[in-house]
């Protein structure tokens, strides 16, 4: 399945330089460093409450380093330029008593893409489900319509918080394509899960690892 | 000047404060304990009664300095927050943080020795008139403040908020200030600070201003003390080790 | 301009879904004018003296109660999240759902106040200054609301700091306003306080999204 | 029975943590009785004889404010379904629920009112039929809610379901209730009004726990 | 890890039969029939929307079959005695202003098992959480505090839907283990999940496959 290509010639290296990260009054991880170019993916691990979440919130511009700092190759920071990245994480962000369709929509043209009607492609076979209202969908339908607005995106940079959780087989395989095809458009992500990730150029950057670097592999 | 801002900067290191605090503290409780026997001896026996209002005078010994002092010590609050967004020191949080609570407790003393004074003077525990109104405002902005600082999961969010909020409050100041001069109030106006010199007799200022003197110093102390629990608290939390020392603000001195 | 055109759309599509803006207005309304005309009893004229003052605090408390419910659900779901990391500055953020609140409570009591002064008995001359001031009034209690919910987002005792917050802000409002209708029923000029709660809104305006949009910022950490 | 009294203490704590609940009912309380003579003017006669219309209606809100909480969230975070498949009986689920929503916003109330009576020139003897009135009449408030919340649990619109069917149901309450004040005001006999009352409060006690379980248990399906 | 033992010497075989489940106004499944005996297994699977949350919440007596029947081996329906299964779903009904341990305790002694200070054993490592509002805690802690509600449970049927979802390698492998224990001690599981299910002795349900029957596997 073939994404569109991105509207931008150029991309955005981004380099996370020595970040140390502190979640209420206590510090989750410090010395993360690490730089991604066009077409590389990471692949976050670490045990629970390692700071998976948190270093992809950082990435987000959602939440400032304690310490070090995060920017694009222009010099832009995160929070300068939060377009370039999207954000997907735990929770869904789509409103139960809106249908899917809704919901698509609101997102795609509040992120500037336009409506998503039809959608350009659909490889998470969301279409069925786009006249129903979100809370009477099963929790891998959800997820499959919040994976969604990856489709319509023209952010470079995807940042992905576990986002095989309650998808079944069949769509988890369709999520690493579409994640390879973006890598093969020029774009970059992030992405975190517990299980192996199947993404063949991954690096790896496991915070359970203390001063834990993305170079280390 | 200068010299002022540098020795300034040098007690805000919380070490020196500490130290220095600790030194003064004593002296200063002292002094407010003295001052505060000698001003109620003043306005309870050395000082006459009113003529028209009787005994029931005296409740302004009481009511009228922690007026003043709810109204200062909302407006230092306010002051240390600002301190503290710009120059972001965690010091001038404590310190806020510090103050609130003795603040509302003068504003609830004035708001009733108000009320007690009210009920022979004007017949009535209460009248909405624009100065009590503003007042009672003014204790709950107090609340809001107090609540605000510790409604959060990480300490620095509660005292920002606080601060925005004990900032946007200050509007009230003035309002309360010169209510009995715009609205016409039940209250009665300004007879000690107001330009032209007090218009009350001599022997009931000086009780007055010697209250006045006492409530301030004791504030000082109280508010010296809780600073430093303040700081303390901080210390131990970070000795406790869920977290390092590195984030908690508190502790480290800004250079 | 799209995105935030989108986000009114949806916020007053929520609102109107199972939103409580209207409702408790409406709320108010039913209450309003079944119980205080009891307690007054059917003399028209003290009906009439009290009327400028309910509705005002019908608007002041109908705001209030929808207020918490402003960025508490998308904060819960982790729209928030996503509509911080949009391309949109925050400050028009939060002026969006400050619009969407007011049109979902201020305008429906703007348009109900006549009914409910009627109602009241106050005088046909008093009524244009009433909708006038509720009109240049409400926009305020919304703007400062926001402010309030934003910095109460995701703390404890969040709904009643929310109140503590903005009352005694709002009150000042309540007065002008309030005081306004009262001037005219007395035959006085009321434009003064007209004015004074128009140029209050415009300042509330430029400064609440500030305000609230840097709040915001730390509420998602 | 440890399972009801875990229930009503967990109730109890969060209302206490989250502010839903006796600081939200206090401060609005305050605030709504602190609004009314800002807008209405400060002469004490006036003001008594709206007294038990505001207080009544204050006391109308603050239970409204707190209803689309009672099982909102439970039923967002999973618990209600925990709730249900335990032992107990679903209909003492609801009482438990109601009465800890009693306990957190009628009681406090209460309390208050008196307070709120002197601040608002109540004339002492009709002290005690508010008292009275507000002790007979909030719980048929909470228990209606109850109802009303469990109902609209889940369902499209659901906050303008609950506006909806407590609000009629609940007006006549308000009727009587602050009529019963006045009526002493005026040196009349309240004892029928308050026999009304307490009747209805021991009907709502049988009746609303049984319509609201059956609404739960398709709440959740 | 040890479980301690059961309170009943008896078990309560299950058979459901012949089940249809209808959500909302379409049919998700019809001819579902199966028997659960003491120290048996039964692995969920499907695609997403197959209807395994749905299953499940049928056995927990949540929602009621459109057509059908599930009864204990003594006559009872599972709605007349829902407290002989523990229902664990995508959603952890623990309150985010509350600690874990008082989430922990609230749940014990409201299942009727007394309080849980201190919790008997603590395989999934949420001592160090307990103090701390759930609020703060990522999702897989999270996940870890609520599936620890297992442990003083003296339910026959575990009912897991996803249970591993959130968690991190160490943490599944210690659920599977407690499961395992748990039919070990003579009770009984159904559980759901995308993935392959480690358990060795497990019958599979398909609910993919129309007019699935457990005893297929
Ligand atoms: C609850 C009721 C009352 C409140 C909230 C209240 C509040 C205040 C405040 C805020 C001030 C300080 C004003 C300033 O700093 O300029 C003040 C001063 C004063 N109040 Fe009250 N007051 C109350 C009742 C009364 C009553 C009943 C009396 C006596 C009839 C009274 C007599 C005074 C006097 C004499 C001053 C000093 C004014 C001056 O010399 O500056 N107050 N009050
Ligand atoms: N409350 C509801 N009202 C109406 N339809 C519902 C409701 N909940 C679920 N459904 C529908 O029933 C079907 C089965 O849902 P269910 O949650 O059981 O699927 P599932 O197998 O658990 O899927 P997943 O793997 O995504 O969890 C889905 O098509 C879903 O859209
Ligand atoms: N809002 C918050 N306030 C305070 N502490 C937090 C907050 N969110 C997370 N934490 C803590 O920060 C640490 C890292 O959390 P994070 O969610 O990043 O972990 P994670 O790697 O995503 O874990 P998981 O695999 O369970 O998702 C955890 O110990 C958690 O308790
Ligand atoms: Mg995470
Ligand atoms: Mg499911």
């Amino acid at each position: 399945m073939l994404l569109p290509a991105l509207p931008f010639a150029a991309s955005f290296p981004l380099t996370a330089h020595d970040l140390t990260c502190v979640r209420g009054d206590h510090r989750v991880f410090s010395g993360v460093s690490f730089s991604l170019k066009s077409g590389q993916a990471l692949h976050v691990t670490g045990q629970n409450g390692a700071g998976k979440t948190s270093l992809l919130r950082l990435l987000a511009g959602l939440i400032a380093p304690e310490h070090g700092t995060i920017h694009w190759q222009d010099g832009e920071t995160v929070a300068q330029a939060p377009e370039r990245a999207l954000y997907i994480g735990h929770l869904d962000g789509l409103k139960p008593s809106l249908t899917a369709q809704e919901n698509l929509n609101f997102w795609a043209s509040f992120l500037g893409q336009g409506s998503v009607q039809p959608l350009p492609s659909d490889p998470f076979v969301v279409t069925p489900l786009l006249s129903r209202a979100v809370r009477v969908l099963s929790a891998g339908q959800k997820r499959r319509v919040s994976l969604s607005r990856l489709l319509p995106s023209s952010a470079w940079l995807w940042l992905l918080d576990e986002p095989t959780t309650a998808l079944d087989a069949m769509s988890q395989t369709i999520l690493w394509q579409l994640v390879q095809a973006h890598c093969a458009r020029g774009g970059a992500v992030v992405v975190s899960s517990h299980g192996a990730c199947p993404l063949a150029h991954a690096m790896t950057l496991d915070l359970s690892v203390p001063l834990a670097m993305a170079e280390a592999t | 000047m200068v010299v002022i801002g540098q020795t300034l900067k040098r007690v805000a290191q919380p070490s020196h404060f500490m130290q220095i605090s600790g030194r003064w503290l004593p002296w200063i409780s002292a002094l407010a304990v003295g001052l505060l026997a000698v001003g109620v001896y003043f306005s309870l026996f050395a000082s006459p009664a009113d003529y028209q209002q009787g005994e029931s005078v005296r409740i302004m010994y009481v009511h009228v300095p922690s007026a003043w002092m709810g109204l200062f010590v909302y407006a230092l609050v306010a002051a240390l927050g600002g301190i503290g967004l710009i120059g972001g020191h965690p010091l001038a949080f404590a310190a806020a943080r510090a103050a609130a609570p003795i603040g509302a407790v003068f504003t609830a003393l004035c708001l009733i020795t108000g009320a007690l004074w009210g009920k022979p003077m004007w017949g009535a525990w209460w009248v909405w008139d624009a100065r009590l109104t503003s007042m009672l405002l003014l204790l709950f902005l107090y609340f809001g403040v107090i609540v605000l600082n510790d409604a959060f999961d990480t300490v620095r969010r509660g005292e920002k908020a606080a601060a925005v909020l004990a900032l946007v409050g200050c509007i009230n100041l003035p309002i309360i200030k010169f209510s009995v001069d715009w609205w016409n109030t039940l209250h009665q106006p300004s007879s000690v600070m107001k330009l032209g010199g007090p218009s009350i007799d001599g022997s009931m200022l000086v009780p007055l201003l010697l209250m006045a003197l006492a409530f301030k110093l004791g504030f000082f102390a109280l508010w010296l003390m809780r600073t430093r629990t303040l700081v303390l608290a901080a210390k131990t939390r970070a000795a406790q080790g869920r977290m390092d020392v590195s984030s908690v603000p508190i502790l480290e001195d800004a250079q | 301009m799209i995105g935030i055109s989108a986000l009114l759309r949806r916020d007053l599509r929520l609102a109107l879904r199972d939103g409580i803006g209207p409702w408790t207005v409406l709320g108010f309304f039913v209450i309003a004018v079944a119980v205080f005309p009891l307690g007054i009893g059917p003399e028209p004229q003290l009906l009439a003296r009290i009327a400028p003052g309910i509705i005002w605090a019908m608007a002041l408390l109908s705001a209030l109660l929808s207020f918490d419910s402003v960025f508490e659900a998308d904060y819960r779901d982790g729209s928030l999240d996503l509509l911080l990391s949009g391309r949109t500055p925050p400050e028009l953020l939060v002026l969006t759902k400050a619009l969407a609140h007011w049109l979902t409570t201020g305008v429906p009591l703007v348009c109900l106040a006549p009914v409910l002064a009627v109602l009241l008995h106050l005088p046909a001359e008093a009524m244009v200054t009433l909708v006038m001031s509720l009109l240049l009034g409400t926009p305020i209690l919304s703007l400062l609301g926001i402010v309030g919910a934003a910095i109460s987002l995701g703390a404890r005792h969040g709904t009643v700091l929310l109140a503590i917050m903005v009352l005694p802000l709002a009150a000042p409002v309540l007065i002008f306003g309030s005081g306004a209708v009262e001037m005219t029923m007395t035959g006085l000029a009321s434009d003064a306080s007209l004015l004074i709660l128009g140029g209050v809104s415009l300042g509330a305006v430029v400064v609440c999204p500030i305000a609230a949009a840097a709040a915001l910022r730390q509420a998602v950490e």
